[in-house]
């Protein structure tokens, strides 16, 4: 029974971690961020020791979370973009002021959600895990005083979020209505008969939706833009990163487990959407002249890759490729979003291009971690980003979707001159005085310099954490 | 196999160099001093190895050097040096050197990253001469593009954001499609065999259905036919050359240039050839209309950069007929002619580059006359001009005479209009010498110091080389020899 | 015997080498002496060689040059008779142009770069003399070729001169060509490209690649030595100082052509198309070339053009297949016209480079020593008999005349009149330059030339007066040229010819010369004005050729180039790659559409995207 | 009993009436209140399910929506009197700083 605890020490260590910091920030007089931000520090690092070293099982508590090293990958994953954010978050969030307790618990509290949505193996778990991590992302996007845009952002990803939701959760009561099961990875039981697919059909419709928009695939993505450019960077950061590393995992191991009468007819959908959003996130993003919107859809696209390679989930190389270009996705996201972070002021975000314009003079440190980070989503050499889509490619190719990796190429090149028009303007252009910005502070150098060495990393000797991957995806199966 | 990695010292030599630039951004003499140590260390590797190769020349491959890298995909370092990546290495090498020497004078502010960006892209094309996994070449391939756009955009003239822009994008959607190529080939054959591997002596083992090798085929030749670049795909080339710093212009004509003929030579054309034979008469139209289109165009140029631009386009058309021929003499005809046409080409780059340090522009309507104000840069730009049109005694004579006679044997008519294309480049070789350094100066009359030593030094050197090509190839072509026998064998 | 004829080769590199990397820093005279000395060196080395061979063949290797697959060239060496007698004239004829030049160029400041081009030159002549394989004559064929453009366009200053080198390097290319073609045709037969081995296998090839071959050769030849169509180059190259117009434009370069026919004879004696084409072409270009030389007014352009139509005579001499004819004419033709050259140089420095001999007039006061000189070089060029050049062109027409077929005999009656023709212009060049005239030159505009310019040519006009004795038909010395050019392959000693014919030949050529000179004394005697009208505008601008390809083909050219760049590469290719790049860019505009930022049309996407999944599935289940 | 198709009509018709609400109306409380009809609707056919394989997970799981409903419309009402303070509109509409 202990054992089963034992299982769960992550999320418990974040449960306690985020209530001891609301209470602090309630004894404190002062708010003074500092022991705050070191505390919340020190429950992430806790939590990816725990998530690290308790033993890996099977699902656990009676089926309710899966145990397996697949899982914890991704849990882990998201211990670690939580505990940068945090970092990039310092001084942002005191230079606008909201470097309360608040902040750092909801931000706990949201990571334990998105831990959850990653590990559920059961609807229910989901379905709170999921709720419990927008309920908080509609605080934090909406925690500036001095909003620029009055908290415009959080209320579109609170609307357009509340309706996604209603549409899982009648999803997920037409799945269990179809297979009489809330558990996500039992086969279909032999309850049902042939006359409940279509109804399993409708409800994976909904629960697509619902998935989608979290993971903002085309065409549910439309609130991502806004609700990216209108939140503070480093939620940013967390948004684009956590929620869709913790949706995503939870939708391959849907797929995964899906049965095969459904699997057949789900390729087809997952091809299209995967095609819709790539090119429409490319596309879209071409003509962006704000920085951080450029990176919503850019991000958009980087869902519409691992889209496609969901339809390579049965195979080994297709969770293999997951897994990786997750991780890498969200070591770049986080760089770019976060030098954002690091670069604004107290009015508002450094969002349009020409605020860029020679500061990889006036700032190479953070300019070479943006830079890094686009080379990376762009899939350039010597770059984590290049490795992972070269798997990724491999398992597309392994499932036989020849014309959609053809298509994903042909977007990889509009995507090169996307990024490469950034990296342009941040080295090929006088350095505009109009904008003096901060130097980095000490956390965010931390941040910046370790993701800097990760992308270079995985880019060139990543064969450790690929051996770890491949025996975690061994043990999945 | 692996003993003191020499060939990987050959290729990171000069990144680490570029590492230690960084370090000292603020005394630009000691990045100079560096980056030139640098260069002229790698060289000596380069010599050392080729003696090495000379003597323990046992089959094709001279060296090899091999190491898991990333096994879980079926990834592998491996480097193999056989005579044809000797010599691109040693042309590499030095010309590595003389793009330091050139921009001595003329990079004046960011040279610490100037020199890092430098040394970087010829770590780059190191590797792509010397991979034989085919993971690592693509790796290599799109490093050395990289630097090469910044050189470009930071360092280059009026247009050079978007220009660098442009040459990114063209070569980049040629090499994506070779990516999707090269991992479908790897898909395939471990669908085959179940050995999931890049290398290349295991993939050459692959059967493929004619249809599939012939896209795959296609997907190559788009990325290697951008570099070289054939017609109607050279675009590019042009306005990169016209923008970038003198050493960029180098680099790019002697050394890019030559990675796309390398690698039909030892991927696309062992891999696939099947598609190859099938699709080699294209191919020799292609390269004949490149000699004819190109030299004709360049005619009319007004711009003396773009000028050599598209002559250098017309002549790797010849080197393309070369290899469409494929036999033993056309091939290592074009072997030979790369090297010559990166030498000899590279060498009016650079004479371009001095004029232009001393006379701010590149337009033909501002030169002339020069033969009076700078005798010795005159004399040299007549010697590389000749041996551009291939005046017998100088480089490139001897592989135009080996690309065409070898392909009388096969195809008369396409040599006799190579013969003919000659003469299209004779006409604008003259043309830009008479507009260059003979009739009057244009300008006032203003007093043009002429070459230095160091400007001595790089053209001596070079002029050396393009005599030691014309009048002893033997060495060289001896080197090829043992490749091509094995491609040849290899594929028939 | 090997050592003497490397140093016979290479004696004039290194002059070459040594003047062209240090020429800048040594003084003046130095320079003039390393370069004189380079070709008196090879002169001797010339002469050593003869008296130590003879007549007979030698060959060597000098060194592998490269070698790929099975193809293989060496730089070697084929000496025979041909090449000995060749090699000899040349040395002869460039050491004393040399020794002229030295003082010619006197006040040019820029002599090293060409006392380095002269030297240069002379190795390229020499190596096509003697090389063996054909790839190496091909180094020596565009060595020449360039020398001669570097020297022509030596005045760069003025765009006329360098454009003239131009025009020469790419007419002789043009040729080339054809020269390349050979050579890879050759390789493709015999799979060698040595002399000695082609000319015993040329007995192997059939007629139709004879043909093509002899064909090739001869478009080669045409270009080198200017005869129709690709005559106009040498007219022009005349901008070149005049000492080069007599080395390279007369006596050397342009009779490279005919010598490397005589050379590859045994090929050519394959084909009897091929030789009657030869034939053909060489009696047309005396005919044409002497017309156009009637009415030229710039001195020099009349030599250029008689220059082309003797070695018209040669060419019809290999088409008839008299190689030692043809030689013959050779020589003296080098002799005498070398002579005519440097005299008519002496006369340009005199008169402040003054060309129009309409502008001339009382040279034979003021330069008696050039008067009689010239005089000599007239007389062996119109073939005054007893001279040279009447036994050489007398004995060219008479083996004309005996080859069977009409067109042999047009051929021979062109020649005939081209022979009458040549007397004519050239003592109307003369008489108009030279003789009395009230509108002529006073002393006092003469300048002064050193004698030496004058002293030098002596000899040259001895040899140039002695050399019929080479061949003389008869009495000492008979046919000494034709046995010595005996064991030259395809080489005829004497004519078959019966005796009467023989002398019928040799009187009706020697009345049409004295007639020509004659019927020039009567015209051009007296002073004359200039007159270009009618025919004469004709003549004077050769049949309006030069033009003709100036309208046809140059400018076609130089319009399409830029056609094909503007049009097609800018506004066609690189316009519709980038559109298609900027494209993308409008796509985008229009994707942009949907995020209006109103919440609306976000929850109605939702919908939308609902709906479509549902589609998908229910088709995708009906089907399944 | 009821049969479990006529449940699932219900909760089905009741779901699309709620989505027809919150995709129709403009005022971000009427949207709110048609995600509450939504929910509910997926409870009731939760309820119905858990019927037709009897089983109480179902039921558990209505109990959770609830909840959720609940917090999420504490927050959604905080931020929209926190939006309302700025620009003093309910038309969600009217909210295009963030647009293009």
């Amino acid at each position: 029974m202990e054992s089963t605890w034992i299982l769960i020490f992550p999320e418990i260590i974040l449960a306690t971690g985020g209530l001891l910091i609301l209470c602090t920030g309630a004894f404190q007089e002062k708010k003074e961020g500092q022991l705050i931000f070191f505390l919340s520090l020190i429950f992430l690092g806790g939590a990816i020791g725990a998530s690290v070293f308790v033993p890996l099982s099977g699902t656990s508590l009676n089926g309710m979370l899966d145990g397996g090293g697949y899982a914890r990958l991704f849990s882990t994953l998201i211990f670690c973009i939580a505990f940068f954010c945090v970092l990039f978050s310092f001084n942002y969030a005191k230079n606008h002021s909201f470097d309360g307790d608040e902040y750092y618990a909801i931000l706990l509290f949201s990571v334990l959600g998105m831990d959850l949505a990653a590990k559920a193996a059961h609807w229910l778990i989901f379905f709170l895990g999921l709720e419990l991590l927008s309920i908080s992302l509609y605080i934090l996007i909406a925690i500036r005083r001095d909003d620029p845009f009055f908290g415009e952002a959080g209320l579109k990803y609170l609307i357009t979020g509340a309706v996604a939701g209603a549409f899982l959760v009648f999803g997920i009561g037409l799945w269990y209505a179809g297979c009489g099961s809330l558990s996500v990875i039992t086969r279909l039981s032999s309850g049902a008969q042939a006359a409940d697919i279509p109804i399993m059909l409708a409800a994976l419709a909904l629960i697509l939706v619902g998935i989608g928009f979290k993971i903002s695939m085309v065409p549910f993505h439309l609130w991502t833009p806004d609700v990216y450019q209108g939140s503070p960077a480093p939620v940013t950061a967390f948004l684009a990163t956590g929620s869709k590393v913790a949706v995503f995992a939870f939708l391959i191991r849907f797929c995964f487990h899906m049965p095969d009468p459904l699997w057949g007819p789900v390729q087809p959908i997952l091809w299209v959407l995967a095609f819709l959003t790539l090119v429409a996130g490319t596309l879209t993003a071409l003509s962006q002249s704000q920085l951080k919107r450029l990176l919503a859809y850019s991000s958009v696209a980087q869902m519409g890759y691992l889209t496609m390679t969901l339809l390579a989930v049965k195979m080994e190389s297709g969770l293999f490729a997951l897994a990786f270009y997750l991780m890498v996705y969200a070591a770049m996201d986080l760089g770019a979003f976060g030098i954002i972070a690091s670069l604004s002021d107290e009015r508002e975000d450094r969002d349009a291009l020409e605020a860029y314009e020679g500061m990889g003079y006036t700032h190479p440190w953070s300019s070479a971690v943006l830079t890094f980070s686009l080379l990376s989503l762009a899939g350039l050499p010597p770059t984590a980003g290049f490795v992972g889509k070269v798997i990724l490619f491999k398992a597309v190719l392994q499932a036989g979707a020849v014309s959609l990796a053809i298509i994903a190429i042909a977007m990889t090149v509009l995507s090169i001159y996307l990024y490469m028009k950034v990296v342009a303007i941040l080295y090929m252009r006088p350095a505009s005085a109009t904008k003096p910005a901060f130097q980095m502070g000490l956390y965010e150098q931390m941040g910046g310099a370790f993701i800097l060495t990760f992308l270079l990393w995985a880019g060139v000797a990543s064969s450790p954490l690929l051996k770890i991957i491949e025996s975690m995806v061994q043990m999945a199966n | 196999m692996n003993g003191f990695p020499l060939l990987t010292a050959i290729i990171f030599l000069p990144l680490l160099g570029g590492l230690v630039l960084l370090a000292r951004p603020d005394r630009p003499g000691f990045c100079r001093m560096v980056s030139l140590g640098v260069t002229l260390g790698d060289l000596a590797l380069v010599v050392l190895l080729v003696f090495l190769g000379m003597e323990n020349a046992a089959g094709q491959w001279f060296r090899m050097e091999d190491y898991a890298w990333i096994p879980s995909v079926g990834i592998r370092y491996t480097l193999a040096a056989d005579g044809v990546s000797l010599m691109l290495l040693l042309l590499t090498a030095f010309l590595g050197v003389l793009s330091v020497l050139v921009s001595w004078k003329q990079i004046r502010e960011k040279v610490s990253s100037y020199y890092f960006f430098l040394l970087f892209t010829l770590t780059g094309i190191l590797g792509v001469f010397l991979a034989t996994d085919l993971f690592l070449f693509y790796f290599f391939w799109e490093i050395q593009i990289i630097p090469m756009f910044f050189l470009v955009g930071i360092w280059g003239h009026e247009q050079r954001s978007r220009t660098a822009m442009k040459f990114i994008l063209f070569t980049m959607t040629g090499s994506l499609f070779m990516l999707i190529a090269i991992i479908g080939l790897y898909v395939i054959h471990g669908r085959q065999t179940g050995i999931y591997t890049f290398a290349l002596p295991h993939l050459l083992e692959t059967s493929l259905s004619i249809g599939t090798e012939g896209w795959l085929y296609a997907a190559f030749m788009l990325s290697f036919g951008v570099k070289i670049p054939m017609v109607p795909l050279h675009t590019w080339l042009p306005d990169t050359h016209t923008q970038a710093p003198t050493a960029g212009s180098v680099i790019l004509a002697g050394l890019l240039l030559k990675t796309g003929v390398y690698g039909i030579f030892r991927f696309a054309l062992p891999l696939f050839p099947l598609a190859f034979r099938a699709f080699a008469p294209v191919l020799m139209v292609l390269g004949l209309i490149a000699l004819f289109y190109a030299s004709w165009i360049a005619l009319s140029q007004v711009d003396i950069k773009r000028l050599i631009a598209y002559s250098s386009i017309g002549h790797m058309g010849l080197v393309v007929l070369g290899l469409a021929v494929l036999n033993s003499i056309t091939l290592s005809g074009s072997l030979l002619q790369m090297i010559n046409h990166g030498v000899s080409t590279s060498a009016l780059f650079i004479l371009v580059g001095m004029l232009n340090e001393r006379i701010d522009s590149r337009q033909f309507r501002d030169f002339g006359g020069l033969w009076k104000k700078m005798p010795v840069f005159s004399a040299f730009f007549l010697f590389f001009s000749m041996a551009a049109l291939g005046l017998p005694g100088l480089n490139n004579f001897v592989g135009e005479i080996l690309i065409l006679i070898g392909t009388y044997r096969v195809h008369p008519v396409a040599a006799v209009f190579g013969f003919a294309g000659l003469l299209f480049g004779v006409v604008y070789v003259l043309r830009m010498i008479q507009d260059t350094i003979f009739g009057e100066f244009p300008g006032e009359e203003t007093t043009l110091r002429d070459l230095e030593a160091r400007e001595i030094i790089i053209l001596g050197t070079l002029a050396l080389s393009v005599l030691f090509l014309g009048l002893w190839p033997e060495p060289v072509l001896n080197l090829f020899q043992e490749p091509v026998n094995a491609l040849i064998s290899g594929i028939s | 015997m090997k050592a003497i004829l490397f140093l016979l080769i290479i004696f004039p590199l290194a002059g070459a080498t040594l003047n062209g990397l240090f020429g800048r820093r040594l003084p003046r005279k130095i320079v003039e002496i390393i370069a004189c000395a380079a070709l008196l060196c090879s002169l001797l080395m010339a002469t050593a060689a003869i008296i130590n061979m003879g007549g007979g063949t030698f060959n060597f290797v000098l060194f592998q040059w490269f070698q790929a697959g099975d193809l293989s060239v060496a730089m070697d060496i084929h000496y025979d008779a041909l090449a000995a007698i060749m090699a000899l004239m040349v040395t002869f004829v460039a050491s004393i142009i040399h020794f002229y030049s030295v003082s010619f160029m006197r006040n040019d400041t820029d002599y090293v770069r060409y006392f380095c081009y002269l030297n240069l030159f002379v190795f390229s002549m020499l190596v096509i003399a003697l090389a063996d394989s054909l790839v190496f004559v091909y180094l020596g064929w565009e060595g020449v070729g360039f020398c001669s453009y570097a020297l022509i366009g030596f005045w760069y200053g003025d765009p006329v001169k360098a454009t003239a080198g131009k025009k020469a390097f790419i007419m002789t290319r043009m040729g080339d060509i054809g020269f390349g073609v050979a050579v890879a045709v050759l390789f493709a037969h015999f799979g060698t490209f040595s002399i000695t081995h082609i000319n015993p296998l040329a007995a192997t090839l059939s007629t139709g690649s004879a043909t093509l071959l002899t064909l090739l050769f001869l478009f080669a030849a045409v270009g080198k030595s200017a005869q129709l169509p690709l005559t106009t180059w040498l007219p022009d190259a005349m901008a070149g100082p005049t000492p080069v117009s007599a080395l390279i434009h007369a006596a050397t370069m342009v009779t490279a052509g005919v010598y490397l026919l005589m050379r590859l004879f045994p090929v050519v004696q394959q084909s009897p198309q091929g030789m009657l084409v030869i034939a053909g072409v060489g009696a047309v270009t005396a005919f044409y070339a002497s017309l156009s030389a009637l009415a030229q007014r710039d001195i020099k352009r009349v030599l250029a053009y008689s220059t082309i139509s003797q070695v018209g005579y040669m060419i019809l001499a290999v088409g008839v297949g008299d190689m030692v004819g043809g030689m013959f004419h050779l020589l003296s033709h080098a002799f005498f016209k070398a002579l005519l050259f440097l005299c008519a140089g002496c006369v340009i420095q005199a008169l402040a480079d003054e060309h129009d001999i309409f502008k001339m007039g009382n040279l034979d006061r003021h330069l008696p020593g050039v008067f009689w000189l010239m005089l000599v070089g007239a007389l062996c060029l119109s073939a005054f008999p007893t001279l040279g050049g009447y036994f050489s062109k007398d004995r060219i027409l008479l083996s004309t005349f005996i080859q069977p077929g009409i067109a042999y005999k047009v051929c021979w009656a062109l020649g005939m009149s081209a022979a009458f023709l040549t007397a004519l212009y050239t003592f109307r060049m003369f008489f108009i330059a030279f003789l009395k005239r009230p509108d002529g030159k006073k002393a006092s505009e003469m300048h002064q030339i050193p004698r030496f310019l004058v002293i030098i040519l002596i000899p040259l006009a001895i040899v140039a007066l002695c050399d019929g004795l080479l061949n003389l038909p008869f009495g000492v010395g008979k046919r000494w040229l034709g046995h010595f050019l005996f064991s030259v392959p395809g080489a005829v000693v004497d004519v078959r010819a019966s005796t009467d014919l023989f002398l019928g030949m040799g009187i009706l050529s020697a009345s049409l010369s004295l007639s020509g000179i004659a019927l020039a004394w009567f015209l051009y005697r007296r002073p004359q004005e200039a007159r270009e009208k009618g025919w004469r505008a004709v003549l004077f601008s050769a049949f309006y050729l030069d033009t003709a390809y100036r309208y046809w083909i140059v400018q076609p050219y130089r319009w399409a180039a830029t056609l094909l760049w503007r049009q097609i590469d800018e506004k066609h290719l690189d316009a519709n790659i980038e559109g298609f790049g900027i494209s993308f860019n409008a796509a985008s505009l229009m994707m942009r559409v949907w995020s209006t930022g109103r919440l609306s049309t976000y929850l109605k996407a939702f919908l939308v995207g609902l709906a479509g999944l549902l589609c998908l599935l229910v088709g995708r289940v009906t089907l399944w | 009993m009821v049969p479990y198709g006529h449940v699932l009509i219900l909760s089905t018709i009741l779901f699309f009436m709620g989505a027809g609400c919150a995709l129709a109306r403009r005022n971000l409380i009427m949207i709110l209140v048609g995600v509450e009809i939504m929910l509910n609707a997926a409870g009731i056919g939760f309820v119905g399910a858990s019927l037709r394989w009897g089983e109480l997970a179902g039921q558990g799981f209505v109990l959770f929506i609830m909840a959720v409903a609940a917090s999420e419309v504490a927050v959604g009402l905080a931020l929209i009197i926190f939006v309302r303070r700025h620009t003093g509109s309910m038309n969600a509409d009217k909210y295009r700083l963030l647009k293009g």
